[in-house]
């Protein structure tokens, strides 16, 4: 693993916090961030290649329930979350290296504290492994 | 189409420890559209399978490959130069698939990395439902198109049993009591004198129950 | 596949269309309030309007050029897509054909007038006399009749009488309580008393009896402070409204089908979701107004019809519209034709193409969300913005091996 | 459908007055309202249950039912127990099911406990396994009730195997069905007696009645259809001892219908068992006004001590004896 941090986010909520995030200034810059047209374009395939690429942690922003505008994309990559999460835990690895946020534009704190979390969670998960 | 699931990763998993060159195996027919074992299942469990072994500090090969039927030897055949790099090969096509590899490539060790389950249909998006028990000898025609082998729990040819209610069959997770179907697909074809007739014990030998089966078709056969 | 490979663009691009048609003409089905405020509107921004009725008669059209009344007609068919939508209308027992860029519908509720009141009209009556501009000088709202009138249909009354005081008509609002479990009622419910709307805590059936261009209306005021303990209170009023009960029409699951949307739980075309806020629906050129979306106030209801019918004509512009959005294009060689498109689709983009025997993506409807392409099978369909190789290279770089 | 044709029935399915000469079948035969009981059978190799337990259905009751693994839980089985019940001086009626046997089972099961004694049969498709305690199990149904029916008919009065060859010895059994009038969908459920009634059933014994108004308006439909003249209908009857129980037979057993009425009445009952008693007597006695109705078919569910009070203060002692003459 290389500690990077990866977030898919939706152009319509995710990437909005995120520049807020970064215009508030304080993220890591382990973080790369991907942009999605919707959080339901992100396969569950997406998220592992992140791991094999040496993702440390990863993030889904999706827009808050009832307000996606693909009306069900953010449900969808909720559920390939968890299934993800399945699947890194058959594996041998942490599930909750995989995190799934639902998001406003406007909340840039919100993605800046989620992001910080992540990296605490995956540094202590360095720490013990 | 046939449908299925895959199978826990960690059962994989455990099927191919000893492995350092695996090969994962798609089938672009059936299984792809039923979100089981297509291009896309192919490489997430690559992917989990990499990432498994990794974490317990192994670094194995995989390798993904399609085939367009597994079921045909023909096209099991394009995929031979991989099979013949990789030490242990995971189908996650149908069970037709890793036995059509197993006969094609007779020193591989071949996986199965799904579970076969039914030929059915979808209803919609992440639901598939059993429509056909390939009994060999069609009843569709006696019970307005719904299969009473397939969709009663108990394979009931005269009616429905005791423990239907309210539409529902008593094996729960909300099955449908097919004889609740068949009744209202009668009703509405104005065929329910179809039901008071007395069909008599089934000839089962066209199932599975005489052994495996096989078609021979003299017509097209030379 | 490594990550690597993946990020690696497999083939060109297919091809999305530069610009979509965009027909100058609108369908909307239904001549109330919500669908007549619309059409007018739409006439004036220049487009054409077919409007289908299902009774014999419409809201007026002042003659305008470019419109076109159908009525006893219903919708019995919609093809196509934004810009190029197909209806197949009946009217009057024959069907007709319209090619129109958008879509309205505004085709009401079902109502059930509450027991019947000697003299009185219920809400939907009154609401469209005064969407009509009628005079009136004084009104009585009868709530609470033989039961506790429900919320929708008690917050619908308030409404009325609010917007009834501030046209300088007197109000009286007979109730067993004040409801104002919702939020904006507590408001609205002072508002209402500041315009002058006068409150009146009834609970038996009032007695009435006509006069010559009103009726007389005894009851007994049991709101504190009413006098000694009952006080039988005359009032003369020139309208008495009686709440009705709503109810979707059992036309909609129908109409829904037949337009590709969804209805809510209660039947209503009311999506739960803020983005498809005013009029809009899941589909692009699909606008739902009125009280099929659930019953609302007319001014509520002529704010809606207006801001639907602007953003209609922006989106239909002037014949044709730029592609300006992403787009998901299907590549038929790879399409196993499997319908998983079509049916993950939220906003009914994804077509059959018989000929191809392929899915087909409909630039004009789709939103470039990118959910079929997530789910498709047969890795066919792809957003070139929004490719695997574009979503996996900032890390295809960090050694997959 | 080209195997599976049109079962014809022989004239000769009519069969004689006489068809077991069980005392269930003279019994009726002489226009009695006859009495069945149900017993479940050891959880154990224990035959020694069967024995206490016949003390209750003694003389309390006609013939007596012994289940067949019922709701899918392994018991002993009933063709065993039947035989350890002839040996206490009761007369049993054996319950078949579809579920785990085929047909050469079934017809040897039946060949057998015929050479044993057993002359009343209880033709049942049986519970689906996954309710009881081998979910695991795979399970035959390779007959429906219906054809099970058919099939020991056909090797009582035309001496014929399922195979279509001839037996020398046939068994002169007295065949069951059993029926729920309160399953969906409702208007099939008198068809099936009629159908049962085709294929060669004597009696049928219906799901325990709790809902009175829907059981008469089922039985109107079998009266229409004349099913109840050519087989003897017994209506099933279970006393209960808690207001707990009924909710669990209303909301947890596929099939039943039990007024809430009933359960208010248990719950306000200051002693339940009393009440439950009560209600199984009421019942019986408006069953006994039903037209068409020709016995009840007691179902103590692990409650069978109480059967000798449920039968006697239905009035329904003493029990005839076969050589009695009204």
């Amino acid at each position: 693993m290389n500690g990077k941090l990866v977030a898919f986010c939706c152009e319509r909520s995710g990437m909005v916090a995120w520049q807020e995030a970064q215009a508030n200034g304080g993220l890591p810059a382990e973080l790369e961030v991907v942009a999605v047209p919707c959080a339901g374009r992100i396969g569950m395939v997406h998220l592992l290649k992140a791991f094999e690429g040496g993702a440390a942690g990863v993030m889904v922003f999706a827009c808050i329930k009832d307000s996606c505008d693909s009306l069900r994309g953010n449900l969808h990559a909720e559920k390939r979350c968890e299934s993800t999460r399945a699947i890194l835990r058959s594996v041998g690895m942490e599930p909750e290296r995989l995190e799934f946020c639902s998001i406003a534009p406007p909340m840039g704190a919100e993605f800046s504290e989620v992001v910080r979390t992540m990296m605490e969670k995956v540094s202590s998960e360095e720490r013990e492994g | 189409m046939i449908v299925g699931k895959g199978k826990p990763v960690e059962e994989v998993v455990a099927m191919v420890e000893g492995y350092d060159r695996i090969l994962v195996v798609g089938c672009n027919s059936c299984v792809a559209v039923c979100m089981a074992g297509g291009e896309k299942e192919v490489a997430v469990l690559a992917s989990a399978l990499r990432l498994a072994f990794r974490a317990k500090g192994r670094e194995v090969q995989v390798e993904e490959a399609m085939t367009e039927r597994q079921c045909e030897w023909e096209f099991v055949e394009t995929v031979r130069e991989k099979v013949e790099r990789a030490q242990a090969v995971v189908s996650i096509a149908c069970g037709v698939g890793p036995q059509t590899m197993a006969r094609k490539f007779l020193d591989k060790p071949i996986y199965p990395g799904i579970n076969t389950s039914f030929m059915g249909q979808p209803e919609e998006i992440g639901v598939w439902s059993e429509q056909c028990g390939g009994c060999g000898d069609c009843v569709l025609d006696e019970y307005g198109a719904v299969c009473p082998i397939a969709r009663c729990a108990k394979r009931m040819l005269n009616g429905p049993c005791g423990g239907s209610q309210d539409g529902k069959c008593e094996v729960g997770n909300d099955t449908d009591c097919g004889w609740q179907l068949i009744y209202d697909r009668l009703k509405a074809l104005g065929q329910l004198d179809r039901l008071e007739r007395n069909v008599g014990p089934k000839d089962w030998s066209t199932d599975r129950d005489k052994g495996p089966r096989k078609i021979v078709r003299e017509d097209v056969r030379v | 596949m490594t990550a690597q490979e993946m990020a690696k663009p497999v083939r060109k691009p297919l091809a999305v269309p530069e610009k979509v048609p965009a027909t100058q003409r609108v369908l909307v089905v239904g001549g109330g309030v919500s669908g007549g405020t619309a059409a007018r509107m739409l006439l004036g921004f220049g487009l054409e309007v077919v409007l289908v009725e299902k009774g014999a008669g419409a809201q007026p059209f002042e003659g305008q050029a470019g419109a076109e009344l159908l009525t006893e007609a219903r919708l019995v068919g919609l093809e196509g897509n934004f810009g190029d939508f197909k209806a197949t209308i009946e009217a009057g027992g024959q069907i007709v054909w319209r090619t129109v860029g958008a879509v309205v519908v505004a085709v009401g509720v079902r109502t059930e007038p509450a027991k019947e009141v000697p003299l009185a009209i219920t809400l939907t009556d009154f609401r469209r006399r005064m969407a009509a501009g009628e005079p009136i000088r004084n009104v009585c709202f009868l709530m609470d009749l033989e039961q506790s009138t429900p919320l929708a249909e008690f917050s619908l009354g308030l409404q009325f009488a609010f917007e009834a005081a501030q046209k300088k008509t007197s109000v009286y609002f007979l109730c067993r309580d004040v409801k104002v479990a919702e939020e904006g009622l507590e408001r609205l419910y002072r508002s209402a008393r500041e315009e002058g709307v006068l409150f009146i805590k009834n609970e038996a059936r009032p007695t009435i009896a006509p006069l010559a261009e009103a009726a007389s209306i005894q009851v007994m005021d049991l709101s504190p402070g009413a006098g000694s303990h009952l006080s039988r209170l005359c009032l003369t009023a020139e309208v008495i409204v009686v709440p009705e009960a709503f109810f979707p029409s059992e036309d909609n699951p129908g109409l829904a089908a037949l337009l590709a949307t969804d209805l809510d739980t209660k039947g209503y075309f009311q999506p739960a979701n803020v983005r498809l806020a005013v009029g809009r629906t899941n589909r692009r050129g699909l606008f739902v107004l009125g009280d099929c979306r659930g019953p609302s106030s007319v001014a509520e209801t002529i704010e809606r019809a207006e801001a639907t019918a602007q953003e209609i004509a922006s989106l239909l512009g002037e014949g044709e519209k730029k592609v300006d959005w992403p787009v998901a294009v299907v590549d038929p060689e790879k399409c196993a034709y499997c319908l998983t498109c079509n049916r993950i689709c939220p906003h009914k983009a994804a077509g059959m193409n018989l000929e191809e025997e392929s899915a087909v993506i409909y630039a004009s409807a789709c939103y470039g969300c990118g959910l079929c392409v997530a789910e498709c099978p047969s890795v066919a369909i792809t957003i070139e913005k929004f490719s695997d190789a574009a979503l996996v290279s900032s890390f295809a770089s960090g050694g997959a091996g | 459908m080209s195997e599976a044709g049109e079962e014809k029935i022989p004239e000769a399915a009519q069969g004689p007055a006489c068809k077991s000469g069980s005392r269930l079948e003279m019994l009726l035969a002489r226009g009695e309202f006859v009495v069945c009981g149900e017993m479940a059978p050891p959880q154990s190799a224990d035959g020694s249950l069967i024995e206490r337990k016949s003390e209750y259905f003694r003389g309390f009751v006609d013939a007596v039912n012994l289940t067949d693994n019922a709701t899918g839980i392994v018991r002993m089985s009933s063709i065993a127990c039947a035989t350890l019940a002839l040996k206490q001086g009761l007369e049993p009626i054996v319950q078949m099911t579809c579920r785990d046997r085929n047909r050469l089972a079934l017809q040897g099961d039946l060949l057998g406990a015929y050479a044993l004694g057993v002359k009343n049969f209880l033709c049942l498709t049986g519970d689906h396994q996954c309710m009881g305690n081998h979910a695991q199990a795979k399970n035959v149904f390779e007959l429906d009730s219906i054809q099970l029916i058919g099939m020991v008919r056909a090797m009582r009065d035309e001496k014929v195997f399922q195979s279509g060859e001839e037996m020398k010895v046939a068994p002169r059994v007295f065949i069951g069905g059993a029926e729920n009038p309160f399953a969906d969908p409702f208007e099939f459920r008198a068809l099936r007696v009629a159908k049962k009634a085709a294929a060669g059933a004597d009696f049928i014994q219906t799901q325990a009645v709790y809902d009175l108004p829907r059981f008469e308006k089922w039985m109107e439909m079998v009266r229409e259809r004349g099913a109840h003249e050519k087989l003897a209908i017994i209506a099933g009857v279970l006393p209960c001892r808690s207001a707990r129980g009924l909710e669990y037979q209303k909301e947890q057993v596929p099939g039943m219908s039990v007024p809430d009425e009933l359960i208010r009445r248990m719950k306000a009952a200051e002693k339940p068992e009393e009440e439950g008693v009560s209600i199984c007597v009421e019942t019986i006695a408006r069953l006994r006004e039903v037209e068409g109705v020709r016995g009840v078919h007691i179902m103590p569910v692990m409650w069978e001590r109480i059967l000798p009070t449920v039968v006697e203060q239905a009035g329904l002692l003493p029990r005839p004896e076969v050589g009695d003459e009204e």
